[in-house]
């Protein structure tokens, strides 16, 4: 089915663009990019059609990539119905991105370079998607990486970006370590690390060694999903441009971690207490996102926390064993939070770069088009009875009910809070009066087409049941449809809905009111709960300081250079004898050099070294 | 044993008497036809159209006074011009005139002695002849002839790359390096030829152009260029020291069209079988030829052609005659076709003398280098690939 | 024949090579050189290595030589001036040269106490063809790793003939 | 059996090649004919290759020679560079003049 061609497609556009982008006109970027992108799509269309039912895996191997002893990796592709779900989110919503992204990055400089690594970066995220081995899938993982580096520090100039991007780096590299370690635990205990294999006899494994490669891979996708305790480079990644972060930051990338631990569900339902530990990784992280999000001024910062929230919601799907739920969450929050993101970038387009919430306000009848699709984001987002957020939403939490109530509560408190934010940004943004000092405009068309197209997904994504066309693929949860639960988790968006309005559309002082009433917790959640300082204090300062004293001081100069020292100054001692040697005349050596091949032929002929 | 040292005896001195000839002789068709381009007369005085000329400028350089100037390096400055000559003549040896040929019950062929590697050997003694003039160069003691030679070196080595990888190609065609073989590789009709299989004519193209490189001829005469150098290389040299560069050159000229021929051209092998009546072209060549001259001497347009032109009509009737000779057929056709041959390229020196000017020195060695050498070696590689492919 | 053959041209070759080292200019050396490269490759070809005495004449005589003659032009900083520094040169040099010599013909002498006899045509494994098969198959990975070095050594031909004089 | 050339006849020629190489090399001040020693070394060497590939009737012997050749090729190429800058350098070519290393 030439599956090669859908990530060799946008490929091929990264290096036309990479190499050659330079020297063409924009148009032509704009075709090389978006056309790679589309195609891809269109291909994708046009496997998935193919391929018919999917019940089994379809896999194309390619080459032999690395043999080593008992280590044999091909680069294999396959699909399945998971894959193919992916598939569709990446090249749908990348292609619709891309063609946003030639309005949001018109007036941008480095405009085939933005495209070049767009491209690069679909293809290692379909690589990722398509892989049928570990390793495969972890060079998509890391090239994702690389991308997401390069994007985040796209505006090279700027130090806040380039350090932004360096977190990312460095933060990922601590989850790849976890996810390393688990493929060698893999390697070690099945002799391959084919996904066919390793899953045909993963439930004949030792269950410690199990919940090990489970709770080290959740570490890898704490990594890149943005979990606790790995969360922090998230939010700072929004240096980046807003195409970016709603492609690599809240559709795609970001959900790589969701996607690479329900593809490993076979392990993970053979080791229960690695499933807790996702989960209440999960709903953890679900909740002090969101809670630090209530707080939040920058627009997209606000988004970047409400996604770490989103992402342990689908955590909490995979940990609850609900995967289907938590890919199906995956999908949909790549429709809403996508479009946020865009919605975002398109306010931010509009007001020339303002990111502030408290420099806009009012921006309801300015940019019309732009408040309409937030709103039906904000709405999906919020858990509104039948937009796509709320099936999603609905079905991670009848599972985590299933699973253990109190997550069930928790989650429910989670959403609200959710919908207490977004609207607070919808509300800060659109509503009241205009706080700032550029001039809105509305966006061009080719930034407004993709943004309704996501609105309407948004809106009725949700019918695109996931969990049953995922039925063969995952095994099924039997979590019982319940009323009331659901009832409770919609009034709980309903209510944070209302509260927003009250706070800051009805009653607009009342905010401040209540920062003052509750001083030290609004500091504690406005500064993010000082995870960047006490994470700076416990392990980047130990590890400088100990580096500077242990290493350096103590190691390097002491033991080191000292030894080295020592063997100079022998060295130097030996030379001073040897130098008398050293007439500096070349001819001089030239002799010596045949008085020794002379001595040496004189020993082999003489003294019986020959025949 | 003996015969074969008496045939070679006779072949070395039929075949050196022939190639001094028409060394001399080539001169005069030079200078008539640049002279022809130019819309002159060209040499006229001395015999017929100028037909002595060649005897006459012999006569004048070997009676000059032979000039050795005294700041030179003796040794090297009368052994240059003995190395170039030396080595020009040298690759003559090797080279297959026609097939075996049977000659009062001595089976011979018409070649000097053959090398199952004589391909190499011919590359290996032209890249010696860079020697005689280097050295001619340096003994002369003399800033032109030195910055002559310079150049020359400079520019041999560099084009002699994208000679050999240019004779490499068709060598990959035709499998050997034996230059026999190689004819016989391209037996039968046209499109048999090495210039026409596959896209050999790339490898011939730039044969053709390093050739024109190596033997220093227009646009690469850059060695001796006269409004920049006075003489170039040979600026100190005069009588037959200076002839015999001049030797050397025309030498080196044949020699490098005899191998083209060889190599692209299918040797003495007519374009298409004798059974299609190929043997009957020379005869029906000269027998034209005799007849116009004859007829243009007995309606002459000038009153001397009356006693000119038709004892050459005769002379071509009579070659007309000898070609339709039986036994003489066997070997005089493939020594026509291989003439004509080597006569077209080398027609091609001189045309293109008579034509372009000349490069300037950066641009010589930038075209070596950054075009002549890429285009021979994807050449080279292309070619390596058919055939590979092909086996 | 093949006695005269080789007592012409190694004659020929010892004599030049004398030349080589008591020539005074570098000129004259370096064309005495190229006389023994050329006799050397007719004692090649003596032993059958029809493709190295071509490769020797082309390769050696042709372009390395000439590099040299170039080089020696281009500087032309004419002859060798008489000023001997070195004293362990002029001390040990002669006998350990004679020494050299001697231990080498003795080894020589040693191994081959019975001679075989070398004539024309005796080893007929030294075509192009038969180099060329050896050099592709067996010694693949060897020519492979020359052509590389050859592209080092061009590059840093290059960047050394390059390098400005600060 | 008249006519033959004793096999270690080659191997003395180049064990005369060599020494005379070696003494170019010791005896001589210019740095290009000192290069050219070299090449004279090396050639010797490459004669007893070929005699050997002769001797045991295998064409490794000529490989041998051959990587020689290739490895001087090389070497001609750089040294010369080196000479080069050298005399660009230092204006000489005498390698007693060349003696920075000492002191």
């Amino acid at each position: 089915m030439q599956l090669w061609l859908i990530p060799i497609l946008p490929l091929a556009g990264f290096l036309i663009n990479g190499l050659f982008g330079r020297r063409f006109s924009k148009g032509l970027v704009n075709t090389f990019a978006i056309g790679s992108v589309v195609l891809a799509f269109l291909w994708v269309l046009k496997t998935l059609f193919g391929l018919g039912g999917m019940n089994a895996v379809y896999t194309e191997h390619y080459f032999t990539w690395i043999q080593s002893g008992a280590l044999t990796v091909g680069f294999d592709f396959s699909v399945d119905r998971l894959t193919a779900v992916m598939l569709l989110v990446v090249t749908g919503v990348g292609s619709l991105i891309h063609i946003y992204a030639i309005g949001y990055m018109a007036h941008e400089g480095g405009y085939y370079r933005f495209f070049a690594f767009l491209n690069l970066f679909m293809f290692f995220m379909l690589t990722l998607v398509l892989a049928a081995n570990y390793l495969v899938l972890f060079v998509g993982w890391e090239g994702v990486g690389l991308c997401s580096y390069l994007l985040i520090g796209f505006y090279f100039d700027k130090k806040f970006a380039t350090d932004a991007g360096n977190k990312a780096f460095i933060v990922n590299r601590i989850g790849d370590f976890g996810f390393s370690l688990a493929m060698f635990l893999i390697f070690r205990q099945f002799g391959s690390l084919d996904f066919a294999h390793v899953f045909a006899q993963a439930p004949a494994a030792p269950v410690g060694l199990l919940t090990l490669i489970g709770v080290l891979l959740m570490f890898g996708a704490c990594g890149k999903s943005a979990q606790i305790p790995l969360y922090v480079w998230l939010p700072d990644a929004m240096a980046g441009p807003t195409p970016v972060s709603a492609l690599i930051h809240a559709a795609t990338m970001v959900t790589a971690g969701v996607y690479m631990t329900a593809r490993s569900w076979v392990i993970y339902t053979h080791a229960p207490i690695a499933m807790d530990v996702i989960a209440y990784i999960g709903i953890a992280t679900a909740l002090v996102a969101a809670t630090i999000g209530l707080a939040q001024n920058d627009i997209k910062k606000v988004f970047a926390y409400s996604t770490v929230s989103q992402l342990g919601y689908m955590f909490v799907g995979v940990g609850c064993g609900a995967f289907s739920a938590g890919i199906y969450h995956l999908m949909t929050h790549a429709f809403f939070k996508a479009l946020l993101f865009l919605g975002a970038g398109a306010v931010i387009h509009s007001l020339s770069g303002e990111q502030d919430m408290r420099k806009m306000g009012g921006l309801r009848d300015k940019i019309p088009w732009t408040f309409g699709v937030m709103a039906c984001a904000s709405l999906a987002i919020a858990g509104f009875p039948l937009t796509s957020g709320a099936m999603s939403k609905e079905a991670i939490l009848l599972a985590a009910n299933h699973h253990a109530p109190w997550i069930y509560w928790v989650g429910v408190f989670t959403a609200g809070m959710t919908a207490f934010y977004v609207f607070r940004a919808l509300f800060m943004t659109f509503f009241g009066k205009y706080r700032g000092e550029a001039h809105p405009h509305e966006s061009p068309p080719v930034m407004i087409v993709p943004l309704v197209i996501l609105a309407l997904l948004s809106l009725g994504g949700g019918f695109i049941k996931v969990p049953d066309f995922l039925r063969s693929v995952f095994p099924a949860v039997e979590a019982p449809e319940s009323g009331a639960l659901t009832a409770v988790a919609i009034a709980a968006g309903l209510l944070g809905i209302a509260l927003a309005y009250l706070m800051y559309v009805y009653k607009p002082g009342l905010p401040d009111a209540v920062a003052n009433g509750a001083k030290g917790l609004y500091t504690l959640v406005y500064n993010k709960y000082f995870v960047d300082e006490i994470y700076d204090a416990a392990v980047v300062t130990p590890l400088v300081e100990g580096s500077r004293v242990v290493l350096w001081k103590g190691v390097d100069a002491g033991l080191i250079d000292g030894a080295v020292n020592g063997i100079g100054a022998r060295a130097k001692g030996i030379g001073q004898v040897l130098r008398l040697a050293q007439s500096g005349n070349t001819r001089s050596y030239a002799t010596w050099v045949a008085f020794g091949s002379v001595l040496l032929i004189f020993l082999m002929a003489v003294l019986g070294g020959l025949r | 044993m003996d015969s074969f040292i008496v045939i070679s005896l006779i072949k070395i001195f039929v075949v050196f008497g022939a190639l001094m000839t028409i060394l001399a002789y080539l001169q005069w068709v030079e200078r008539k036809l640049i002279a022809h381009i130019q819309v002159r007369p060209g040499p006229y005085r001395v015999g017929p159209h100028g037909l002595l000329q060649p005897v006459a400028d012999v006569i004048k350089l070997i009676t000059k006074e032979d000039l050795v100037p005294p700041y030179v390096n003796k040794t090297l400055y009368l052994a240059a011009p003995f190395l170039a000559i030396t080595l020009a003549l040298l690759s003559i040896a090797v080279i297959p005139f026609g097939p075996k040929i049977q000659v009062a019950g001595y089976q011979t062929w018409m070649q000097l002695t053959d090398l199952n590697f004589g391909v190499l050997f011919i590359l290996g003694v032209s890249s010696m002849g860079v020697y005689g003039i280097v050295l001619a160069g340096w003994s002369s003691n003399n800033k032109y002839a030195l910055l002559g030679g310079l150049r020359s070196s400079a520019q041999m080595i560099s084009y002699e790359l994208p000679l050999s990888l240019a004779i490499a190609a068709p060598l990959l065609v035709s499998n050997t390096l034996s230059l026999r073989k190689l004819v016989d590789t391209q037996d039968g009709w046209l499109w048999n030829w090495n210039l026409f299989h596959g896209f050999q004519y790339v490898s011939f193209i730039v044969f053709v152009i390093a050739a024109f490189a190596e033997t220093n001829r227009v646009p690469f005469d850059l060695p001796e260029a006269e409004n920049e150098l006075v003489a170039g290389f040979h600026t100190e040299y005069s009588s037959m020291k200076f002839a015999s560069f001049f030797m050397a050159e025309y030498a080196n000229m044949i020699t490098v069209s005899c191998m083209a021929v060889l190599l692209f051209l299918g040797g003495w092998v007519a374009p298409w079988p004798a059974a299609y009546g190929s043997g009957y072209v020379p005869v029906a060549i000269f027998g034209v030829a005799g007849v116009i001259t004859i007829w243009r001497g007995l309606n002459p347009r000038r009153s001397r052609d009356r006693f000119t032109f038709p004892p050459f009509g005769v002379v071509f009737l009579i070659a007309a005659a000898v070609f339709l000779v039986p036994l003489l057929q066997s070997a005089l056709l493939p020594l026509f076709w291989f003439c004509a041959k080597t006569g077209a390229i080398l027609f091609l020196f001189i045309w293109i003398r008579g034509t372009l000017p000349r490069f300037r020195y950066d641009q010589l060695m930038g075209f070596a280098w950054k075009v002549l050498f890429p285009v021979a070696m994807l050449n080279l590689l292309a070619t390596g690939l058919v055939i590979a492919m092909s086996s | 024949m093949d006695l005269i053959l080789f007592l012409v041209f190694a004659g020929l070759a010892v004599v030049a090579a004398i030349n080589v080292v008591v020539q005074r200019h570098p000129i004259s050396s370096a064309v005495s050189l190229i006389a023994v490269m050329g006799s050397l490759a007719v004692l090649y070809l003596l032993l059958g290595a029809e493709f190295i005495a071509a490769a020797q004449v082309i390769v050696y005589a042709g372009a390395i030589m000439v590099l040299f003659v170039f080089v020696i032009m281009l500087l032309n900083a004419g002859g060798e001036t008489k000023a001997g520094r070195s004293f362990v040169a002029s001390l040990l040099g002669v006998p350990v040269l004679f020494a050299l010599l001697a231990m080498l013909a003795y080894s020589t002498a040693r191994i081959y106490p019975r001679d075989p006899e070398v004539h024309f045509g005796g080893f007929r494994g030294g075509t192009a063809e038969a180099v060329g098969r050896a050099l592709f198959t067996t010694y693949l990975l060897p020519f492979e790793i020359t052509s590389i070095l050859i592209l080092i050594a061009i590059v840093g031909a290059i960047v050394l003939a390059r390098k400005e004089l600060e | 059996m008249m006519g033959h050339v004793p096999l270690s006849w080659f191997l003395m020629l180049s064990a005369v090649l060599f020494s005379l190489g070696v003494a170019g090399f010791i005896f001589r001040r210019n740095i290009i004919t000192m290069f050219m020693s070299i090449e004279l070394i090396l050639n010797a060497v490459n004669l007893t290759f070929i005699t050997f590939a002769y001797q045991r009737q295998q064409v490794a012997g000529h490989l041998f020679a051959f990587f020689v050749m290739v490895v001087a090729a090389a070497e001609a190429a750089v040294g010369l560079a080196i000479i080069l800058t050298v005399f660009k350098n230092r204006g000489t070519l005498n390698i007693d003049d060349l003696d920075s290393m000492k002191n």
